[in-house]
């Protein structure tokens, strides 16, 4: 459904270009949950721009159902890292989730009850009538979950979007991704630091190199399509692919850069 | 401007007609007129609009937006020069031959550094707006007393703000007309020449005017404000003290200065004699390039 | 929450300009006076004020207030309308942007005040030509402002918009509208003052029937405390009117970091530390 | 071809249309208000480029620069310090608005008791015309300092001039600039009004000697200038911005 | 050495005030790592703003070395939740983290010194001439901690400091963060929602509830001093805490909000 063929992307620089992001490729299929993680700075946000048709790859396609994507599909939602900034200050927390609904030819009721249900399911449901900068930091991302949900897109690009919420509301939301996917056919693009939500929450895991990044690995989480937090997290394969994950990032991680060195 | 909007006509059959003048004691016969009935007599139904700056007097009055204007005998040969098409169709004021009544004084500081006439030769002199009557009829007079007028520097400023400027020091002198002459006099200033009457006596030094294609079209409307304004004018002349409550009614002038400044005369018809004087001297000192053709910038009645 | 906060806050702020402001008129008093500055082309401002009292009393002065208001007023709707659509769309289209930019630079800089035969001639010496003027100089001031805000979007807010397909209008009217908001809430006010001054100006220059007509007349009329009444009562005016729109400001931009009441007490308090 | 080099050539063609509609628009025009083109072009060229009018064009330059540059660093002055003192701000601002909405003619009398007619005079119109908008910008740009920078700022000791500097200065610069903007017209405009009085010398002096005396070509001529003069005067002020202001690009126009 | 006693904050709302905290009182004593876990939203954030003194409390006392705290405190430095708003975008990463120490005179060559010392700490010893919006996510996050750890405070704070960076990067840090309070007697007050990093770091943890919040415990942290990514984490006792302040969490989030109800 979603190809990305050998992008790369360069960005320019007081000296000549830098490359960011050297040589992805990568398909996400039909109802896939797809995570990226990498080392910080990897080129994740740069890639999932391009993903997205944000940014134009130097090098490189991405299709979209065949279709070369030049800009934003409709059918995308995104979370973006900067979830923040990507809220209106000018909106209340209902204004901002209910935006991208009114061109989806609903009627007021319609979108008013998705988003009171969206709302609800991230834990905000009282929390309407604020304004972003009226929030906790996690309530904000949660908004701008709650935007993404509500948009019902086929295609939802999620850029470390649990970051900032406490580790009880992050399984809860967690699980509330899996349901949404199991519920309206959702194919997930997902980025993450925490490898135990990448293993948790993927049918693949794909590994970014260090920038200029290449895809080190993509690997195939096979636990069952079932997941819960206490069973699936018990599975000695889930500590396997964890600590397999997990190896993987420390390699890239240290493998030229003197991080922490003192 | 061809064609031109249509005169309207108020309710008991009298032309609507609008008359831009500057707000200046010149306008006493305009509102005496309107107010002892003397247009309405004349199938004239006048309002009067003020405006402070001529420059938006004379397209007014091109465009026929006011039918009638005002400007000063310098500014309609200038007008007139650039090509517009404008005709002076009645005096509106003038001056006299008592200098002692002139409308319009040069004065300076008591301790300034100029004292006499002679003295002017090299002043720096305020006047209200360079290359016009002001600077013209100052250098006549000054020649008609045998001075050098070649050195004379000229600064233009508003009328108001003149006597502080020469209290200053910003100027050597200043020229001055009637109220600010009142005002000036009782700051103490001295005044060294009366110009209007010194350049040259009986002269018209404002005109009525119209626009040449409503002169063409509306001979009799034009006619009949020109038989009207020799009325107002005479009537004017004859109650001076009614000329000086019109305009502080009407233009909230300061009625202490006014009840003791000259009037200009208010002459009847259209003077040509003084114009040509006026004419040979604007093109001397530059005010214009080349002498008006009189006979196209004066309304020559209506049988034309 | 705006509104009761916000009355809560001017009330020391209140107190404190008019302290200042009349220990500004009595020194203007006091210089006035004693020779410092000159009386007689400068009134003091109890004389400016007894000039000033009797009109008050009249209904003329009310006349040429509410004409003069007028002609601001609506001055500034129209060049509020003309100018927030195109600001936005030179703000957010690249190339419209650079198209007319020459055009937009060239034409800012003309004074109106030497336009004046060319719009009499078109126009004629009624209340049109004022409106045209004032317009004319208050829609470049708020084509900027607009220009500047929409172009000062915040990138991830924007993209944001794309991503969720709102339309071009949309992202004008949701996004960018809103993100220019502040500077063109500032470009009002600026171009408030030029709308004012040039409804007045006009009124002085071509005697279009309002406050600068009377200056203008006053003026001429060697009556300057009369003359210093209608300018105060000019100045009167533009402070009224600002404290109309910085109202409407705080209550059109309570989001902003300006206005957040929270914020600024805290960094009030801390200031005051 | 980026789009930087795109937008400028875009302009040329924006701007060459244009002169082209005035041009054929006026050609054959008899109206004495509306000459055509050609003949302000040749009146321009004549007048701007004699020994006389290069002289006006250096006294108003001179004027208009001195000004400006009061105005604009008096406004962001003030500006920035009423934006940071709320309790200054309430003082004295009624007392600016009242100044701000008196009209520069109206107190030109003033100007003149202050500092007669010379150059001064003309200056202090000038900057006092075009302190307004980049007051007000400052103003507004500093009071509307985001929270968290303003936070950092206080947390890490960044205070007085430092904090002014690095901080409040940097964060207001794109609505200052705005101000500039808008302040760099304005002064033109303040200076054909400065030299309606006193004068006799500079582009306001011939325009409004021109107006006076029906001159209504050179008079276009005039504003012709105003216009390549407002046009070259932005355009310098976009290449000052650039350089001072270099994180701005980053803002690669989002939309 | 920092006492909060009794404070509670409100905000004003349209309709009165809100209050966001209730109560809350706690000490930090020298040389201590002090960590404030809790639910998305419960006002941890609030609780370090008033301990800096960013924020005045509604009721109750800040106390640093027995002065009443009314501003921050120069031995105080501050890592902002927000941390990409609180990077200057007009300054390269080196003049951002510089900026703090040109009031502590020091010269222009210790001040580079320690840049570039903070800057390689944090594994940004090459971005130091870039832009802060020319930085990832996590970059920027780390260039906020290298500026707070350039400054050598005497007291550190910090609000999810480490949630945009990936796992090993995170551990690195957290043992930087151990490394300098034991060098230089730093005392540190932390907000993290990663319970395994609190337990990890903290000699107590401080369990809020949910808004408007009241400390629900604190508890003791009795790992041996020397911590280690992996023996630490491997110790019975570890798992006891953190199964305790997790399950803590839990109840905090669950108590009566209906997170992720639907
Ligand atoms: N506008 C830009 N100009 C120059 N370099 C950039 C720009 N944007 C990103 N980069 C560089 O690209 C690299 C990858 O950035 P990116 O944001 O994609 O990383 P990431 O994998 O999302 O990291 P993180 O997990 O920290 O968010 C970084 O080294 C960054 O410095
Ligand atoms: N300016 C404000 N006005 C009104 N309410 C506010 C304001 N700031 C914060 N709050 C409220 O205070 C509560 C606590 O916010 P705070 O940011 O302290 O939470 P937090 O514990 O830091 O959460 P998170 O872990 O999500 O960052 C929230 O419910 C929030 O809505
Ligand atoms: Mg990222
Ligand atoms: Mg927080």
């Amino acid at each position: 459904m979603l190809e990305v063929t050998n992008i790369a992307k360069e960005f320019p620089t007081r000296t000549g270009t830098a490359r960011v992001v050297d040589d992805v490729s990568f398909t996400v299929g039909e109802r896939e949950f797809f995570t990226i993680v990498g080392p910080s700075g990897a080129g994740k946000t740069t890639v999932l721009r391009c993903l997205t048709g944000l940014a134009k790859p130097t090098e490189g396609s991405v299709r979209f159902n065949g279709k070369e994507v030049t800009g934003p599909p409709p059918e995308f939602a995104v979370v973006f890292q900067d979830y923040a900034r990507s809220l209106m200050a000018w909106f209340t927390v209902r204004r901002n989730v209910e935006l991208p609904l009114r061109n989806l030819g609903l009627s007021a009721a319609e979108r008013r009850q998705r988003v009171d249900t969206a709302l609800a399911q991230v834990g905000l449901a009282e929390a309407g009538s604020k304004y972003p900068w009226q929030l906790s930091g996690g309530m904000q991302q949660r908004v701008a979950i709650a935007r993404a949900i509500a948009y019902r897109p086929q295609v939802l690009i999620m850029d470390e979007p649990f970051a900032s919420v406490d580790a009880q509301t992050r399984a809860d939301l967690e699980d509330l991704l899996l349901r949404v996917r199991d519920e309206t056919d959702l194919a997930l693009v997902f980025v993450t630091h925490d490898v135990d939500e990448a293993v948790y929450l993927s049918d693949r895991v794909a590994i970014l190199s260090r920038s200029p990044s290449r895809i080190d690995e993509i690997v195939p989480i096979d636990l069952p399509a079932e997941r819960d937090q206490i069973g699936t997290k018990e599975l000695p394969e889930f500590a396997r692919l964890r600590a397999h994950v997990f190896s993987r990032i420390r390699v890239m991680v240290n493998s030229t850069e003197p991080a922490s060195a003192h | 401007a061809c064609g031109g909007p249509e005169l309207t006509k108020s309710a008991d059959g009298r032309t609507a007609l609008r008359v831009g003048i500057i707000p200046t004691i010149d306008a006493a016969p305009l509102y005496l007129g309107v107010s002892e009935g003397i247009f309405a007599k004349h199938g004239l139904d006048v309002s009067v609009h003020v405006a402070d700056s001529g420059a938006a007097l004379i397209p007014a009055a091109i465009k026929q937006e006011n039918q009638i204007g005002y400007a000063n005998v310098i500014s309609d040969f200038q007008a007139a020069e650039q090509g517009l098409d404008i005709k002076l169709i009645h005096n509106c004021c003038g001056t006299g031959s008592d200098p002692a009544k002139d409308v319009s004084r040069v004065l300076v500081k008591p301790d300034g550094p100029i004292r006499s006439v002679d003295d002017l030769a090299h002043a720096n002199l305020a006047v209200n707006s360079l290359h016009n009557i002001g600077e013209v009829s100052i250098k006549m007079a000054l020649e008609k007393r045998g001075v050098d007028v070649s050195g004379i520097r000229f600064t233009p400023m508003p009328y108001s703000d003149m006597n502080d400027a020469l209290k200053r020091g910003d100027v050597d002198a200043i020229w001055q007309v009637e109220p600010n002459v009142q005002a000036a006099l009782a700051a103490g200033f001295t005044p060294l020449i009366s110009n209007f009457v010194e350049a040259r006596p009986e002269a018209t030094l404002g005109y009525y005017l119209t626009s040449g294609a409503f002169a063409k079209q509306n001979p009799e409307v034009v006619k009949a404000f020109s038989d009207a304004l020799d009325e107002a004018n005479r009537f004017a002349t004859e109650h001076p003290d009614k000329a000086r409550e019109a305009v502080v009614t009407n233009l909230k002038f300061n009625p202490e200065i006014v009840s003791t400044a000259n009037l200009p005369t208010y002459p009847q018809g259209l003077d040509r004699a003084s114009a040509q004087e006026y004419a040979t001297y604007a093109v001397r000192f530059g005010a214009v390039e080349k002498a008006p053709n009189l006979d196209e910038l004066f309304w020559s009645g209506p049988g034309n | 929450m705006t509104a009761v906060h916000a009355a809560r806050t001017a009330r020391p702020g209140w107190q404190l300009a008019a302290g200042t402001v009349v220990i500004l008129l009595v020194l203007e008093e006091v210089l006035t006076r004693t020779g410092v500055l000159p009386a007689d082309y400068f009134p003091p401002v109890s004389q400016i004020g007894a000039a000033l009292l009797p009109e008050l009393a009249g209904a003329q002065l009310w006349t040429q207030v509410g004409q003069t208001l007028q002609g601001w007023f609506v001055a500034l709707l129209l060049a509020t309308a003309l100018a927030v659509p195109l600001g936005l769309l030179l703000g957010t289209v690249w190339w419209v942007r650079g198209l007319t930019r020459p055009i937009v630079e060239f034409l800012r800089p003309v004074p109106s005040v030497a336009l004046i035969p060319l719009v009499v001639l078109a126009l004629g010496t009624g209340k049109q030509s004022e409106l045209f003027l004032a317009t004319f100089a208050a829609f470049w001031q708020l084509l900027v402002a607009t220009t500047a805000g929409a172009g000062a979007v915040d990138r991830v807010t924007a993209e944001t918009a794309r991503c969720y397909g709102l339309t071009r209008v949309q992202t004008l009217r949701w996004v960018a509208l809103p993100s220019a908001l502040p500077y063109l809430m500032t470009g009002i006010r600026v171009a408030s003052a030029t709308s004012l001054i040039l409804v007045v100006t006009t009124e002085i220059l071509i005697g279009v029937p309002g406050l600068g007509a009377q200056i203008s007349l006053t003026r001429a009329g060697g009556s300057p405390d009369l003359m210093y009444a209608y300018i105060i009562v000019t100045g009167l005016l533009g402070w009224l009117i600002n404290i109309g729109l910085t109202a409407g400001e705080r209550r059109l931009l309570h989001w902003d970091a300006a206005n957040r009441d929270d914020a600024n007490r805290d960094a009030a308090n801390r200031g005051s530390r | 071809m980026n789009r930087r080099t795109l937008s400028a050539l875009l302009g040329v063609v924006g701007a060459v249309a244009t002169v082209a509609i005035w041009w054929l628009a006026t050609e054959n025009s008899t109206s004495v208000y509306f000459p055509p083109l050609s003949r302000i072009l040749e009146t321009a060229w004549e007048h701007w480029l004699s020994a006389e009018g290069r002289a006006d064009i250096a006294a108003s330059i001179g004027n208009l620069l001195s000004g400006l540059a009061i105005g604009v660093v008096l406004g962001i002055v003030v500006g920035v310090a009423l934006g940071q003192v709320p309790l200054l701000h309430r003082a004295l601002s009624p007392s600016i608005e009242f100044v701000r909405a008196i009209p520069a003619t109206a107190l030109l009398p003033f100007a003149m008791m202050l500092f007669g007619l010379g150059t001064e005079m003309k200056v202090f119109l000038i900057a006092l015309g075009c302190v307004w908008p980049v007051l007000l910008n400052a103003l507004d740009g500093t009071r509307s300092l985001e929270p968290t920078l303003r936070d950092t700022a206080s947390v890490y000791g960044i205070t007085g001039v430092r904090r002014q500097l690095n901080i409040v200065l940097p964060s207001a610069a794109p609505r200052i600039a705005s101000g500039i903007r808008v302040a760099i017209p304005l002064s033109l405009i303040l200076t054909v009004t400065s030299e309606m009085v006193g004068s006799h010398q500079g582009i306001g002096f011939v325009i409004v000697d021109a107006q006076n005396t029906f001159r209504i070509t050179d008079m276009w001529s005039g504003v012709l200038l105003l216009g390549v003069l407002g046009f070259a005067l932005t355009w310098l002020f976009g290449l000052a911005e650039k350089l001072l202001l270099p994180w701005e690009k980053r803002a690669e126009r989002a939309l």
